[in-house]
């Protein structure tokens, strides 16, 4: 899970993390009352609060110099949103004159198994783009999960980034302070970027914690009802799926996907491809699924407009062959065949499930490749 | 040989009581793996298809001693209980079927294995199954057959998928390992092979991977090094998965930069890795290398 | 530092262990009133909220069968105290019908250098004297500090008290979160005795944390100012003493003690005990001390009215033998010798300090035994 | 011989620019404890008394790759995590004399040094000498001369006392260490026993304990077992302190019914160890055994 930058902000904050002096407003709010009562005029940077990556290049962040300019961008930012989110909160924040962006942050290293700090004085940038370019100057720190960070190891860092006396000191409680957040959390990611660096030492600009969804229920104060409507990190469809216990990621083609296991169901998007189609979507069933999840599955892609053919790819294991045709013919025989349906299936009971599809009068197909042609086929152009 | 898992496997179920733990047990007993006991807290005394429940992993490790082996069907709030458990009992292996186990508490539990000696498969894993030997997870059984090639894999389906084409084909398999579909995991690609090179009954490997990570990227260059040096057939899923989206489960997301397609196809192929267009073409490739 | 039972109950249930449940009244308190509040009524446990061992035996802890009954109670130990410590507070509490009463810690091993579980199917008593009787009842778990109390441990450790089913499990989640109180509070010591087990579980009677005092700044919420004062922790004397930064203890006898190094000090008092005399303190000064500080503490002995003669015993390392003695002419010159003073200077300085001291017209020994036995001399029979 | 420093150490000073790192560096310099280096976080490039100082020891063990002991006088909060930097650095004796380290600190600290292979001395030490070779503390280097009796002590000033005692009847020390007076320390009784057990220049122990904990009950049934085979001469102080009431310093308290005057000496007895009434005794009762 995702938190809002001034969610994250706020943590940093009462860990000790310096950020900058700032507001959070709805639309509702009397702008310059709010800004006013904390003693925040123009100029200022207005922040929409949306999840989706890349949101400054597309308008999300912009500064406002003056009390009229700061009203027409909030407005502005309300009512058109960041591709297409609409942000529910802006976080207004005092300029913070600065000389330098790093960057820095506690991620999980999945080579290692541990913890990996990474700093750079490179900051300001996707940390993909400094890796891409300039790998040199990303510096990396290994931390024992047991141990935890020494300071003196985020002292080292701090060396390398080109820090002495009193920075070095400050550099050093910034950092294991990043880290103290990133084990209490339960973090995948705590980000600094960009961390500036003032003349009064350093301050965090942007702020981002990704938390572990598995490890939520140690986190109930933060991942609150209805938040995940309100993110923008999910398309519509993909909330609608959630709330169902689906595993759904919206794509850009037109030929619906459905398998059990995420890899096959990635392999049946592949597959798909690779005949000259576009997958509408990603959609894994799960292991075991029992006929009424596999009817709910359907149902889902029925209402999902951009699938215009429906290819269900399953290799029985768990899952059994008959429980999937049963939840198959359970949902077109309510709702009738809605779209033209493809199914391929193997392993566990497939012979079982092929002859109740087909009783129903939907073909079954053993050799995926050519199951995947006829879906393509049957979808005709994607648009 | 085989690696992991063989005939002197003895196996103990952790969370042996539950519906998945004991339906699985009930699986593995069928194909001939050896457990000897379970082990479910305030459960000591009863009896799941008659394997005899323990409080402990010592209570039962006093009765069975011969156990070398754990599978935890613990749910995930508890599992890394009993996976240290397990551990600090001796225990040389452990296959942890369990999903949904936070990562800080993986990484934490795959580091104190690895400073005891242990060795965890997953969490979030299929198992590992040694064909005609052992067991312990669960695959369903009838997709395998024992032969030379060994199988390791991010996904569970998809194993299932290439060994029954092996299998359909008369290829058997030496051991099939699901590492696990997490972010963070005990034995990973790379130290799977390290075993594999010292497998006599391996002739092949194949290597499904995903998208996310960098662990195809590590085998490849493994290989490259010389350090792997049986012939290799990959496929990896995701080609056309966007990058930044957890696709089903929490391994599978391309992020910083890291584990796209292309990346761990062109490292696979530069160490000279047959890799295949779909999993369904795997069967023929690893067919032409064996003959 | 100690806490009170209160406050230690306070952290028992914020963490979700069961304690019975209570008020806290003070002296002003309309005890009626705030138990109706809480719906509390006789029979109720009435205690003294005070740190002085033996609290029970020494009368601090009382059943009220009935509104009067309690009332008296309360009034009687409010004005009476508990050995000689008036309690601000009581802490009344509903009586908990119980079976059986066990014993739960978790302490520092000193041996092993790790975090120590004790527990025992004989609480209530004193765990010494369960250590001195019967051993064989107490077990014992380590724990590795880094890993934690790992919930199979606990649930091994209650299986040799013999618990099984969900008794068990619950003693698994008591235990761990003890552990976690411990280690989240740099404790020393979390106590519960005794612990009850009712029909519902497992329910805290007692509970008693000791905070390690070079970690309270860790824990400034729990270290309030002036709350030694209230503790009935430490005598008049004592509070006196460390508000001036010397590390006193009052004992019984009548030979003031001053020392530097409580090794030196504490030899100091068994060598006058030797000698036939008693030790009325416990005095060290530490090592380097300057003679300011041999001056206050020389004032606080003039002032304490047990020590009847004052024996100061110094071997000089990093304390310099002049610097002692100038402290002591400071103070003598100031306020005059009020009480018999016999010095034993050694080690660094020590002639230039003796030189100092002579002048001032006080003896100053090289022998300790000889400036034992002349202090207890000049003390006369201690009463 | 000795134990723990000799001829051979080499010392950097951690907390070098402090009041006392600085004043006991200069003491130290002066007894000719061979100092190369001192490490002060933001005080690289500085120099005190001649010995350049570092940001880190890192830094410093680069330039001066001889270092083989620590001294740590860095202030309490901040003292844990120089000493594991230390330990990282590989550094074999860490002397922290820092006092009022929390209990909790020093307790991970000392059990993460045993795992990696370093020897803590302290905290709250007056550290350790070899009269004659090298002094790596803050004890007066006047009260020791070189020769055969090791003490090792939980009380600053006792040991000063026992060892002027000593010197001035013309018996010399091999080596004496504080092992230091909290309740949690490092090397202790027993561990240091092993050492000077073989030592061969050390001919007799004095051991000096105090009330609290039961450090002197275990190097009692050490010798009872016989694996310490030297003569010994010990005194405890404290006879007179009442239970439960801390003493000065956080190591001596009686507590949970353990560590009280009679205890310790009686099984120092039991063990026929030479137990002094009081300090001004032991140097007598060394005489005797060793003439």
């Amino acid at each position: 899970m995702k938190l809002f930058e001034y969610e994250a902000k706020e943590i940093f904050k009462s860990y000790g993390i310096p950020v900058p002096r700032g507001v959070v407003v709805s639309k509702d709010d009397n702008i310059r009352e709010v800004l006013s009562r904390e003693n925040l005029e123009p100029p200022v940077v207005v922040k929409a609060q949306v999840l989706v990556g890349g949101r400054g290049k597309a308008g999300g962040v912009k500064i406002a110099r003056t009390w009229s300019d700061l009203e027409r961008i909030a407005e502005n930012m309300f009512t058109s949103g960041v591709k297409g989110v609409k942000p529910r909160l802006l976080l207004i924040e005092e300029l913070v004159e600065h000389d330098t962006e790093l960057y820095l942050s506690v991620v999980l290293d999945r080579a290692s198994r541990r913890p990996l700090v990474l700093a750079s004085t490179e900051g300001g940038v996707d940390i993909e783009e400094i890796a891409r370019e300039k790998p040199e100057a990303i510096h990396r720190l290994h931390v024992d999960p047991f141990v935890g960070l020494r300071g003196y190891m985020a002292r080292k860092l701090g060396k390398q980034l080109g820090f002495n006396g009193r920075l070095l000191t400050r550099f050093e409680a910034l950092t294991t302070t990043l880290y103290r957040i990133f084990a209490a959390l339960d973090a995948e990611l705590a980000e600094i970027n960009p961390l500036a660096l003032t003349s009064d030492g350093f301050v965090a600009l942007d702020a981002k914690i990704i938390i572990d969804d598995n490890a939520l229920w140690r986190h109930s104060d933060l991942a609150s009802e209805g938040r995940l409507e309100l993110s923008g990190e999910y398309t519509e469809w993909e909330l609608y799926a959630r709330r169902r216990g689906l595993a759904f990621v919206e794509l850009e083609g037109c030929i619906g996907i459905m398998g059990n296991g995420a890899g096959l169901t990635m392999a049946t998007m592949d597959l798909v491809l690779m005949q000259g189609g576009k997958p509408a979507n990603f959609l894994d069933i799960g292991g075991g699924a029992s006929a009424e999840r596999v009817k709910t599955a359907l149902e889902l892609l029925y209402k999902y407009p951009k699938a215009k053919s429906i290819f269900i790819n399953i290799f029985g294991g768990i899952t059994r062959g008959d429980e999937v045709a049963k939840g198959i013919v359970a949902a077109v025989s309510e709702l009738g065949q809605q779209k033209p349906i493809v199914v391929r299936l193997s392993g566990t009971r497939a012979k079982e499930g092929k002859e109740i599809l087909e009783k129903a009068g939907i073909v079954a197909y053993e050799d995926p490749l050519e199951a995947a042609k006829k879906a393509v086929e049957l979808a005709g152009e994607c648009k | 040989m085989a690696i992991l898992v063989d005939k002197n496997t003895r196996v103990i179920v952790q969370g042996i009581t539950g519906r998945e733990g004991s339906f699985h047990t009930k699986l593995m007993l069928e194909y001939g793996t050896k457990i000897v006991a379970g082990v479910t807290p305030g459960k000591g005394g009863a009896e799941v298809h008659g394997v005899p429940v323990y409080d402990t992993v010592e209570d039962a490790l006093a009765e069975h001693p011969e156990v070398n082996t754990s599978i935890v069907f613990v749910p995930a709030r508890f599992a890394p209980d009993a996976v240290y458990e397990a551990i600090d009992a001796g225990i040389r292996l452990v296959v942890v079927i369990t999903e949904h186990i936070p990562v800080h508490d993986t990484m934490r539990m795959v580091n104190y294995a690895r400073n005891k000696g242990t060795i965890i498969v997953g969490p979030n894993t299929p198992g590992v199954i040694s064909p005609g030997k052992s067991k312990v997870g669960i695959m369903p059984a009838e997709a395998f057959t024992p032969g030379p090639v060994a199988i390791i894999s991010r996904s569970g389906t998809l194993t299932y998928e290439v060994a029954a084409q092996l299998t359909k084909i008369g290829i058997g398999q030496s051991t099939v390992l699901g590492v696990g579909g997490d972010p963070i995991i005990g034995l990973d690609f790379t130290e799977a092979m390290k075993l594999l090179e010292e497998d006599n009954e391996t002739r092949l490997l194949v290597l499904i991977g995903e998208i996310g990570g960098d662990m195809e990227e590590r085998a490849a260059a493994m290989i490259e090094r010389g350090e792997f040096t049986k012939p290799v057939v990959a496929f990896i899923a995701g080609r056309t998965a966007p990058p930044g989206k957890r696709m089903g489960h929490a391994g599978a997301i391309i992020s910083m930069g890291m584990g796209d397609y292309k990346s761990k196809v062109e490292a696979l192929r530069r160490a000279g890795v047959d890799v295949a267009e779909t999993p369904f073409d795997v069967a023929k490739l690893v067919k032409k290398h064996l003959t």
